[in-house]
């Protein structure tokens, strides 16, 4: 049987994917940490454990992601605004739409009905808009990243945020604490904040449904849940958002590989 | 002979500063401390430590002038005055001579003319990380390690890289990939270093670079950015022994020059309640 | 993988290079006219007061073009820096802001040419020639110059009205009278500063060498409708700055050098060779100002097959002739040269149907999507280049809009680029590569979509 | 706090809730016309008794719909509106007026008649020179204009019409000059917030009930005891649009009172009457043309002079600002502006320059019209503040 690999180097965290005759056959989840480079070997190192397969049985690899150029084994790099299509074609091909938060950026995509590209848009050159924002705020106020989400939904009041910068937002939100102000209502502004962005780079590509978001912010239930109201639509949430990528990645692995 | 003291605080974003002088300007006592996540409520605090040091009590102290980003959180000052003013003073009086003082700390860079000591003109950086202590803070922390060390690390480069994203968060980003793509972290962190002055170069040639030129605030203690300060302006910088204390040095300057004019005009001195409670830390909007 | 060296992806026209030499004299020549005693004048890309000046003896350079060429050279930041140090807002228009920069490097320097200028430099203006035409930033900026030179500044007023408000009856003939009126004004303020006459039959010579450069770039634009493109959009801007920007060059040698590009194009048209060395994957029109400081990104487009065909900026005019012979006043017959009917160039653009249909597009709702797309057609354009640039309001701010249109009217996708004309920093090569992969998909996809609808390409 | 008492009040309340006062006459079966800018020549709507309702944005409103029809490094006044006008805020409008502004603004007014289509529209090329001739063309255009506005109406704009409107619109300037005059006390009778609401709520009503409700204003201000606080400076603000209280609300929470303004949410439109010709098209197109000092448009001394003096330029351009600053006795001068705003961009230098030639001081603030943007500023204003003192 032969092996296709996809390598998801994101911001954050990377992601790996083994597939064999269209099936996963392992996938595994590292933090992206400072180093890309031994992010990508040690990811492959335990990918292969995990499915129990050694490199010389990977028939073809394709890496994506900011830090794709750091994957030594990689046959192909793709830009991962198509493995992410290419990923959410697979499990939900009627999705028309999809969402995709990382780490540092947003970005939104419109498919059409055979899994291409029709129209997308990515998040601007500032970080205010993306996942980061909320890693940020849910680390200065210590609370969990799974618990943001849920915490925000429970805000009657979500504060406004004045600055728009991410990183100043951390002392923002202390000084909203020193007022006194709850710290759902904290996380509420941010995700409220988020979702208005979100939904301003759907409008630019235009809505068609059905609707899927993906990546690590699919992980979070309130944000889904603040789109969804901004958006009046419902999003389809795959069950393991953040290997959507690079799930993405090992098809097109496989796909290079029998075009030659 | 009576003494009066005066007292300025400085409550910055990252740090908070406590400077007591007598009415000769001698500094009897300062402290400094983090402004940080877990103990924000800081005012009351460095008062009380900067007392003890210059053994005095709280109703020795003839004026409390406030400055930086949380000053008009200071329960017990009798005014509030802006870190643009105090910088200026605290400067000035480090370096008569001063003509344009470059004030980088933890939430935003300013420049600061000044001609005979006083305020003449000033810019400021927009809210956003980028350039500021912040930005050094933040990536120090992703790379694990201190602030502290950041100029000595980048004073051995002999090839610096260029980063060239503007926003804190991607720079980030394009430093994990200079270092994944090997180059060594001494060249990264000079790289960073540049990008920091020569944003800050760009931002203060309105107001003229003329010597001398005075660098303050925290990241002044950074000798990497002093350096690539230096290159960018294309001149010498000067840096005050303790950079961090020239704001909270200005205020208490600032306060004493305030009641002696009062004084000369016959007025009694409106002061504040002298009460060293707890002090809650940002401004209300 | 095999790792031979590949020849570079854009296959240059030959016979750019001696237009392009073209520019190089003519900044030459404003220097040495300078140095000689001739009055030189700052002017603007517009219609109308280069051919004015130069029948009146007057060099003219270009800061737009110079600017667009410090960048190229890799030189305009410093000038950039200058302008902010001046306290110019840093969104203004980056060939206003080098230009300004440039300015107070020459006050600083006591009026002389800063030693660091490509190409000779711009010597000190006696003469500002702001246009409101375009953008508002090109009266704004020479209004602003102000500030390091006592030179005069003329204004040229011209029409920039509605649409649906050019048809009204009257509308043109007014715009017309006010435009003689307009540029005669113009003509007695130059002979006051000049102390001289205007030579009107000059003006026939200067302001008629236009159309026959114009008619070579034109045919030369028809021959670029070929499979594969012969010619990309890279030489097009190469080579375009000799035939607007002209100033005192002589118009036959210009001429002489675009019927030489007509010449090469029309040879590789016949041979079949496009304007790439790599298959034509993607023909694409590129829409706004290029970005002068990274035009080198185009040879790693053209590497992925992307052959730019047609562009927006810059198109030249469709040759017609006009009958004149009723006018005999000279400024009459020159501004009705060129400014014309909407109408009219309506139904000479789109053929009488489609005129017909966006006129009463544009009576209705006062614009018209169909505008602004015939070249997209023509040309079988798969994909669109929106170039947004930081520091133009006026190409754009309706970008996004032709990027509706664009999909409304011909289901071809747009990518937007941001970038800049002048400032490097603003652009972000290795994102802008990544999406162009993912926009390969989104151009295949409307491929099919316009084969389904029967559309010919 | 005192409350406010009756004509404050209602320009309050027209202020929170600008469209009742349209809605209800357009429930009468009058015409409801927008607006953007102070160029549309309101006179000429007025005679066909047309109401003109100004276009603003919202500060307090994020940009959501607006950026997928216009970059985001356009003028985000001009975003704010089209986003509200695409979300539907502005759809009862019956026309939609642009002028050529600035280039946003001119291509705003396609843009909003490809998306919002607002049914009626007309876009006024307004020339940019004092030039005789393009004096000419203003008013060739302003007869264009009329034409489209009596075909919206099937009314006649007859001289008699015309002129009556351009004396009713002479009177609501002569008031708000005289409610500018109330400015001049020190401390001010009426502050800067308040001016912004009076001047939003008249440009959001019939002139004549504007008028009536600026004598309100003015009366009860002459009146009042509960006015500004004295303050240790005076300011006058400079600027593109302010068409929001959040900035000199942020200013006068500081020591320091605005107390003149030359802003087109302000002074600008108000100052300097349209002189009564016998063909009112004329003292029309003199006054939006010439009397109207917006950066907008490119002011000389004498366009035919041959020489060139950057100091007199400056001082013909920029000289009314002295005098504001001498009449109102103000301390110091802010400059404002959006940012992305090319027209009042290029002019900060040379505003500074005049300014520092009369001793004048300034500063220069550039914001991207939200309101949490602007809490930010406080500390450059406080330091401005302490360098005046
Ligand atoms: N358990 C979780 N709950 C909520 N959010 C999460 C969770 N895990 C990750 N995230 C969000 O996902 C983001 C990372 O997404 P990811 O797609 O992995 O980004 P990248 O590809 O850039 O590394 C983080 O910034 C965080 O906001
Ligand atoms: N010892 C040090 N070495 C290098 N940088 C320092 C040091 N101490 C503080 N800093 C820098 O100074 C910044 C804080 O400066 P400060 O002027 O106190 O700012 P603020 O007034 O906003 O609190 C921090 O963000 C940090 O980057
Ligand atoms: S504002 Fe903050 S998040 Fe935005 S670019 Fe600046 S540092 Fe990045
Ligand atoms: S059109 Fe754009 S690039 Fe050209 S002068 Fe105007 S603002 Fe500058
Ligand atoms: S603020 Fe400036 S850019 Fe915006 S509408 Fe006014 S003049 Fe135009």
């Amino acid at each position: 049987m032969s092996y296709y690999l996809g390598i998801d180097i994101g911001s954050s965290t990377s992601k790996g994917v083994i597939t064999g005759d269209g099936d996963v056959i392992a996938q595994h989840l590292l933090l992206s940490g400072v180093n890309y480079r031994l992010a990508a070997q040690k990811l492959v190192d335990e990918l292969l454990a995990k499915a129990g397969v050694t490199r010389e049985d990977i028939a073809c690899t394709v890496a994506t992601g900011q830090g794709s150029a750091n994957v030594e084994l990689a046959d192909q790099q793709i830009a991962d605004i198509r493995c992410c299509a290419r990923g959410i074609y697979s499990i939900y091909p009627s999705v028309r739409t999809v969402i995709d938060v990382q780490g540092q950026s947003t970005q939104v995509l419109r498919l059409n009905g055979e899994g291409q590209i029709a129209n997308f848009v990515v998040s601007e050159k500032c970080a205010s808009g993306s996942g980061r924002f909320l890693d940020i705020i849910a680390n200065v106020l210590q609370i969990k990243l799974e618990e943001v989400g849920p915490l925000s939904l429970k805000s009657k009041n979500p504060v406004t945020f004045t600055t728009g910068c991410a990183v100043f937002g951390e002392s923002e939100a202390v000084s909203r604490v020193a007022e006194g102000v709850a710290r759902e209502d904290i996380v509420a502004g941010v995700h409220q904040a988020l979702a208005e962005k979100i939904s301003s780079l759907v409008g630019k590509v235009g809505m068609e449904e059905r609707c899927a978001i993906t990546g690590g912010g699919a992980l979070n239930i309130g944000l889904i849940s603040w789109v969804e109201r901004k958006l009046g639509v419902e999003l389809l949430v795959p069950p393991e958002p953040q290997f959507v990528t690079a799930l993405g990645a090992a098809i097109m692995a496989e796909d290079t590989c029998k075009d030659g | 002979m009576v003494r009066i003291y005066f007292a300025g605080i400085d409550l910055g974003s990252t740090m908070t500063k406590i400077v007591i002088i007598n009415d000769d300007e001698q500094i009897l006592a300062y402290v400094v401390h983090h402004t940080g996540a877990e103990h924000r409520h800081l005012a009351n605090r460095v008062m009380e430590e900067g007392l003890a040091e210059a053994s005095l009590s709280i109703d020795d102290i003839s004026f409390v002038m406030a400055t930086g980003y949380g000053r008009i959180n200071v329960p017990f000052a009798d005014r509030q005055i802006t870190e643009l003013s105090c910088h200026a003073r605290g400067v000035a009086s480090f370096f008569p001579n001063v003509r344009l003082a470059i004030d980088i700390g933890g939430q935003d860079a300013k420049g600061l003319k000044i001609r005979d000591g006083k305020l003449l003109d000033f810019v400021m950086s927009d809210k956003c990380a980028a350039g500021t202590g912040r930005f050094l803070e933040v990536i120090a922390a992703a790379l694990g390690i201190e602030v502290e060390d950041l100029g000595g690390i980048s004073l051995r480069s002999k090839q610096k890289v260029s980063v060239s994203s503007t926003c804190t968060v991607f720079a980030q980003q394009e430093v994990v990939n200079h270092l994944s793509a090997g180059v060594p972290l001494e060249d990264v962190v000079a790289g960073l270093h540049d990008a920091m002055a020569s944003r800050t170069a760009r931002m203060v040639q309105r107001l003229k670079v003329e010597p001398d030129v005075v660098f303050t605030g925290g990241v002044a203690k950074n000798a990497g950015v002093v350096k690539a300060l230096e290159e960018n302006l294309r001149c010498p910088v000067l840096v005050p022994e303790e950079p961090l204390l020239s704001g909270a040095l200005g205020a208490a300057l600032l306060g004493k020059e305030h009641v002696l004019k009062a004084l000369a005009r016959g007025e009694t001195i409106q002061t504040g309640e002298r009460r060293l409670d707890r002090a809650t830390f940002f401004e209300k909007e | 993988m095999t790792t031979e060296a590949k020849p570079r992806a854009l296959n240059r026209l030959q016979s750019m290079y001696a237009l392009r030499a073209e520019v190089d004299k003519m900044y030459e020549g404003g220097v040495e006219a300078s140095e000689e005693g001739k009055p030189v004048a700052w002017v603007m890309l517009e219609g109308w007061s280069n051919a004015i000046l130069n029948a009146m003896g007057v060099s003219t350079v270009f800061p737009e073009n110079y600017s667009s060429l410090c960048a190229a050279q890799g030189v305009a930041t410093p000038f950039l820096d200058r302008s902010e140090a001046e306290g110019y807002p840093t969104h203004l228009c980056g060939y206003a802001r080098t230009c300004i920069g440039y300015s107070s490097r020459m006050v600083e320097l006591d009026g002389e040419i800063p030693p660091e200028a490509p190409a000779g430099g711009m010597p000190k203006p006696v003469l500002l020639v702001a246009s409101g035409e375009v953008c508002d930033a090109r009266f704004k900026w020479f209004q602003s110059l102000g500030r390091f030179f006592d030179a005069p500044v003329w204004t040229i007023e011209s029409p920039y009205p509605g649409l649906r408000e050019r048809l009204m009856e009257g509308a043109h003939e007014r715009n017309v009278n006010f435009l003689i009126k307009e540029l005669k004004a113009f003509v007695a303020f130059l002979e006051k500063l000049l102390g001289k006459k205007m030579d009107w039959e000059a003006l026939e010579y200067t302001g008629g060498g236009t159309n026959e450069i114009n008619r070579w770039r034109w045919e030369i634009n028809e021959l670029r409708k070929a499979h594969p493109g012969p010619m990309n959009t890279r030489d097009f801007w190469s080579a375009v700055t000799a035939a607007l920007f002209r100033g005192a060059a002589d118009p036959d040698v210009i001429t002489k050098g675009f019927e030489r590009m007509y010449d090469e194009v029309k040879e590789r048209v016949d041979k079949g060779i496009a304007g790439i060395n790599r298959p034509e994957r993607y023909r694409l029109s590129f829409e706004g100002l290029p970005p002068w400081h990274s035009l080198g990104f185009l040879e790693q487009l053209a590497d992925r097959g992307w052959n730019f065909v047609i562009e927006s900026a810059y198109r030249p005019p469709r040759p017609i002739t006009i009958d004149l012979s009723k006018y005999s006043d000279p400024m009459e017959r020159y501004v009705r040269r060129r400014y014309r009917r909407l109408e009219d160039s309506l139904r000479e653009d789109y053929g009488p149907e489609e005129a017909e249909i966006i006129l009463d597009e544009i009576r209705r709702d006062g614009t018209s999507p169909r505008m602004g797309l015939r070249h997209i057609k023509d040309y079988q354009v798969d994909g669109v280049i929106l170039h947004v640039l930081l520091t133009c309001r006026s190409t754009s701010a309706g970008l996004n809009l032709l990027q509706h249109r664009l999909l409304d009217v011909l289901k071809v996708p747009s990518l937007v680029i941001e970038g800049d004309i002048i400032d490097v920093s603003a652009f972000n090569p290795a994102e802008a590569l990544r999406n162009a992969e993912a926009f390969e998909e989104t151009m295949d996809h409307y491929r099919k979509v316009r084969k389904e609808l029967g559309m010919p390409w | 706090m005192a409350e406010p008492s009756k004509g404050l009040l209602r320009a309050q309340e027209i202020y929170q809730d600008r469209s009742r006062r349209a809605l209800e006459l357009q429930k009468q079966g009058k015409k409801v016309v927008g607006y953007l800018c102070i160029y549309p020549v309101l006179e000429m709507m007025t005679a066909l008794d047309i109401v003109p309702y100004r276009i603003f944005g919202d500060m307090r409103e994020p940009i959501t719909k607006a950026d997928s029809y216009i970059p985001a490094v356009n003028c985000p006044f001009l975003r704010s509106c089209l986003d509200l006008g695409l979300k539907e805020k502005y759809s009862f409008l019956d026309g939609i007026v642009t002028t050529h502004i600035c280039d946003v603004g001119s291509s705003l007014s396609g843009i909003w008649n490809y998306t919002v289509r607002t049914p009626f529209s007309f876009h006024i090329d307004t020339p940019h020179t004092l030039h005789e001739t393009s004096l000419e063309q203003e008013r060739g255009l302003l007869e264009d204009y009329q034409k489209a506005l009596e075909d919206l109406t099937g009314q006649k704009m007859t001289k008699e019409r015309l002129q009556e409107a351009v004396r009713v619109h002479n009177e609501q300037r002569a008031l708000v000059r005289e409610l500018y005059e109330l400015k001049k006390q020190d401390p001010p009778l009426i502050s800067g917030v308040e001016t912004i609401r009076v001047i939003k709520a008249i440009q959001s009503i019939p002139v004549d009930e504007g008028n009536k409700l600026l004598r309100e204003v003015i009366d009860e201000v002459k009146e009042r005891n509960d006015g500004p606080q004295k303050k240790s400076a005076r300011l006058l603000v400079w600027g593109s649009i302010l068409d929001d209280t959040a900035l000199p609300e942020m200013i006068e929470g500081l020591d320091a009172n605005v107390v003149m303004d030359d802003t087109c949410v302000g002074s600008r439109a108000y100052f300097g009457d349209v002189e009564l010709t016998n063909d009112p098209l004329d003292g029309l197109s003199h006054h939006y043309l010439v009397d109207i000092k917006c950066p907008r448009t490119f002011r000389t001394r004498d366009y035919t002079d041959v020489r060139k003096d950057y100091m007199t330029d400056l001082a013909v351009r920029f000289s009314y600002l002295r005098d504001y600053v001498r009449d109102w006795k103000a301390d110091g001068v802010i400059m404002e502006s959006v940012r992305y705003c090319d027209t009042h961009g290029y002019d900060v230098p040379g505003v500074r320059d005049y300014l520092d030639s009369v001793g004048i001081p300034s500063i220069y603030l550039e914001h991207d019209y939200t309101e949490g943007a602007l809490a930010p500023l406080r500390t450059r204003v406080q330091g401005f503040l302490e360098i005046i003192e």
